[in-house]
């Protein structure tokens, strides 16, 4: 069994952001959505930020989880992080600051906590229109594999 | 900590009987000599252990002096790999299946390494074999063919004599892993074609930490555990006594209860499988409806994930599990699910029901009640969706 | 059956300390969960599995990731050497004693039709080993030296950091099997030279069926049991839960009461011991006096026979051994002595007395009033006497 802490299993019983934010071309606000992950690989997250032009505050943030206990805190827990934030403070945001937000994640769930953070780039790309280089065998449109392209190399380098 | 609880998690391990605790007692407190020991207080125990051994052989339908006693399933299936290929040292190709528990298959996978051909047989859809292809894969050069009686995750029983009756037209030696199969299948080894078979206590209301190794009456045998000479050379070591009375007593149990006990499990099995299947979307059940065991369904609910759900039930204290339970700590999805062709989208999201005799019926309820609520609101956190 | 006796057999197995008793029943009736599992009903019990770890390397001295269970002395004999070997393909060499227990000695003897070359040291006429001689056989080809802390057998204990001294000088991995020294002679493997180090439960209070390897971190370990990767991958099988706790109980009692139950044993050894050598005409201490375990002794009558000592002692409800326990059908009388050159008069005719701390000085006394009266019978029996 997992060691999860309190707070794992609070945002994962209770979370309170789930779902998506519709764009309804409120003027001065855009809705950018990032995802990662596939059901393939057993973790998805797709994350729905509602953004304000001007000041390029996070106005709200949804997200969808596929995946585990940790995959879903950790989900809850970014957004309780990106609240509020611009996108640059978003930027600063690390799956560590999401595993500490939750009291510690056991070490061989640091990589659900990297989903959050993947989805988080990718969902300020498309904000902000920048193309990011796709994975290598990325042909499987918008939920794309990248479980095992969030990368050995990138968990390792996280955690 | 937390006594009670729904335990439909009987293929990880079983509540110890009663009865078998109580039996065991003595032997823990008072009679504590050692049966190999010269003095009459040493010798009783002793008895005691061969009284066991006809107990054990008893629900196998076996002679006693067929028995050894091991420390459990692993050492068990260990140990008679170990010893049908030490036994015939100039054939190197061995025959197991895709399914098989990791304490055999992560064992074949090893002896790759040390010059050994494994053929892994495959299963369709349904978690079944192809005797063509075991047929197929035969050859003189085949030591010895080790399939599980019945899969720990989908309950999915093998035509076992089928199969054995192929392996002895081929001379090889044929090994059986009967953990999940014994207590709940009937066993008779006198009219079998089967050389060994593994079993684990702790899968029949014994203790964890005991099982027993059936070896035919005239089957070569090389131990894996060498010492004092202890099972009659078989298996050394100062033999685990209490554990052993433990074990002797639940196969009394066993095989008093099996036909009313499996009755009962397979109609409550039967009542949780059709129920959920028929009130909540989207879920298939993984494994062949019939050539199953009578206690054990394993439930695919497409588009959220197993360890979700678990966490989700033991909320509601209901124990269940995905996959096989050995390591937790593994975050592959189950290879037996996989073996079988389960879609990425059922596969994920796949939990196994395990029941025994002690389940009631109102437990059940109380499964059904929950799990529409559980697999809904994890669907509405899920990105993906039926169309 | 017979529930009392003055037993004095504690070097065959133990009487379990009530209070190891008390710790494992929970585990044998209520939380019978699997530690690996997913709910909060399994996980539980591994918190507790992990308890009895510490506890474990607390007697040792220790860390706790540095101690895998298993299912007693002659797995982890067998694991110990089995793992040194595979983690060094390219040595073939194994220095081991003449006098260790069979479950590294046969071990031994197997290995050598497996193209490995074993040198068995020799042993004096008190039991004790020749560093010399050791240091003569240690090559760079010398894969793993595996000796005892104590012999099970006379209590012999050998320098055991003298020897690893010069073993971890030639690079050779150092096995320890202390399966009689734990509890007995303090332990500080943070201190030691000793890589890996073998215990068994059921010497020390806690059951039969449990016992723990000390492997030393940085060591390269290569599992014996192979499957679903407990124990952190190097000791696969579901946990004996119940045993695990018992031998964490009986580790921490161990602790608690070595200096004073070893002072208490010795006091109470020597006493027996003294007052035989000084009232019975033409026995024996087999052993080194001082270099000893302190609860054991060995004595040889002379032109008298083990068995027929050992029953009439039955007769009066005392439990004592000749040679090992293992394998009481044995007739070969021991090989620990014969390796000693103990003459024939004597060999044949040893009795050992091993003491624990429920021994009392009742029994004792018990003892010391019998024994004349039963050598003397025995001999006015035996066509030899002394002249
Ligand atoms: C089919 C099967 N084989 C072997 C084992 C291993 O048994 P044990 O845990 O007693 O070592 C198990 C259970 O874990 C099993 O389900
Ligand atoms: C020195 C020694 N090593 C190993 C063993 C074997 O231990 P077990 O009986 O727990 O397998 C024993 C006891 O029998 C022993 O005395
Ligand atoms: S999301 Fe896959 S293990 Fe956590
Ligand atoms: S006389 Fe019986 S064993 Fe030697």
């Amino acid at each position: 069994m997992w060691d999860y802490t309190d707070k794992v299993l609070d945002l994962f019983y209770n979370p309170k952001h789930q779902g998506v934010i519709e764009d309804k071309d409120e003027p001065g606000v855009k809705v950018a959505v990032g995802d990662v992950g596939s059901i393939a690989c057993g973790d998805a997250l797709r994350l729905h930020l509602k953004v304000e032009q001007d000041t390029e505050t996070i106005l709200d943030a949804r997200f969808q989880t596929f995946g585990c206990t940790s995959a879903i805190a950790s989900s809850e827990a970014l957004i309780e992080l990106i609240q509020g934030k611009t996108l640059d403070e978003a930027l600063k945001v690390t799956n560590k600051d999401i595993a500490s937000h939750l009291g510690g994640l056991p070490e061989a769930k640091m990589h659900c906590s990297v989903m959050g953070q993947e989805a988080l780039l990718s969902a300020i790309y498309n904000y902000r229109g920048i193309k990011r280089e796709a994975h290598d065998d990325d042909d499987e449109g918008a939920l794309v594999c990248t479980c095992f392209g969030i990368s050995e190399s990138k968990i390792r380098r996280v955690i | 900590m937390q006594k009670n609880c729904i335990y439909l998690d009987n293929n990880a391990t079983t509540k110890v009987d009663p009865e078998v605790v109580e039996a065991m007692l003595p032997y823990l407190t008072d009679y504590y000599g050692n049966p190999s020991s010269m003095h009459s207080f040493g010798g009783q125990v002793g008895k005691v252990v061969n009284q066991a051994r006809e107990q054990v052989a008893a629900l196998l339908g076996a002679d006693e002096s067929e028995v050894i006693f091991t420390s459990g399933g692993t050492e068990g299936d260990n140990a008679a790999i170990r010893a049908a290929l030490l036994a015939q040292p100039q054939k190197r190709h061995i025959i197991t299946t895709q399914v098989e528990h990791p304490a055999v298959l992560t064992l074949c996978k090893q002896l790759e390494n040390q010059g050994y051909t494994v053929t892994y047989l495959s299963v369709n859809s349904q978690g079944q074999l192809d005797l063509n292809e075991l047929e197929a894969s035969l050859t003189g050069n085949t030591a010895l063919v080790s399939i599980m009686y019945a899969n720990n995750e989908t309950g999915v029983v093998f035509p076992i004599e089928q199969i054995g009756m192929r392996v002895k037209e081929h001379g090889a030696l044929f090994h059986v892993d009967a953990v999940q199969a014994v207590g709940k299948i009937p066993m008779n080894m006198k009219a079998s074609t089967i050389d060994m078979l593994t079993m684990s206590g702790h899968k029949i209301h014994a203790p964890k930490g005991i099982g027993a190794l059936y070896v035919r009456r005239g089957v070569r045998f090389r131990p894996l555990l060498i010492g004092g000479g202890q099972e009659r050379g078989r298996r050394s070591g100062t033999p685990n006594v209490p554990g052993i009375v433990g074990l002797g007593k639940a196969a009394e149990l066993e095989l008093l209860h099996i036909e009313e006990a499996t009755a009962r499990e397979k109609k409550l099995r039967d009542r949780l499988e059709q129920t959920i299947i028929a009130t909540i979307p989207d879920c298939e059940v993984n494994g062949h409806s019939t050539q199953r065991l009578p206690n054990t369904t394993n439930i695919g609910f497409k588009y959220i994930e197993g360890e979700a759900i678990l966490l989700h039930l033991n909320k509601h204290g209901i124990c269940a599990s995905s996959g096989s339970a050995c390591s937790s700590g593994s975050l592959e999805p189950s290879h037996v699910l996989r073996s079988m062709g389960i879609p990425y989208t059922i596969l994920h999201g796949s939990i196994r029901f395990s029941l025994s005799r002690y389940t009631t019926n109102a437990e059940i309820d109380t499964v059904l009640e929950v799990m529409p609520g559980i697999v809904e609101h994890l669907r509405a956190l899920s990105p993906f969706k039926s169309d």
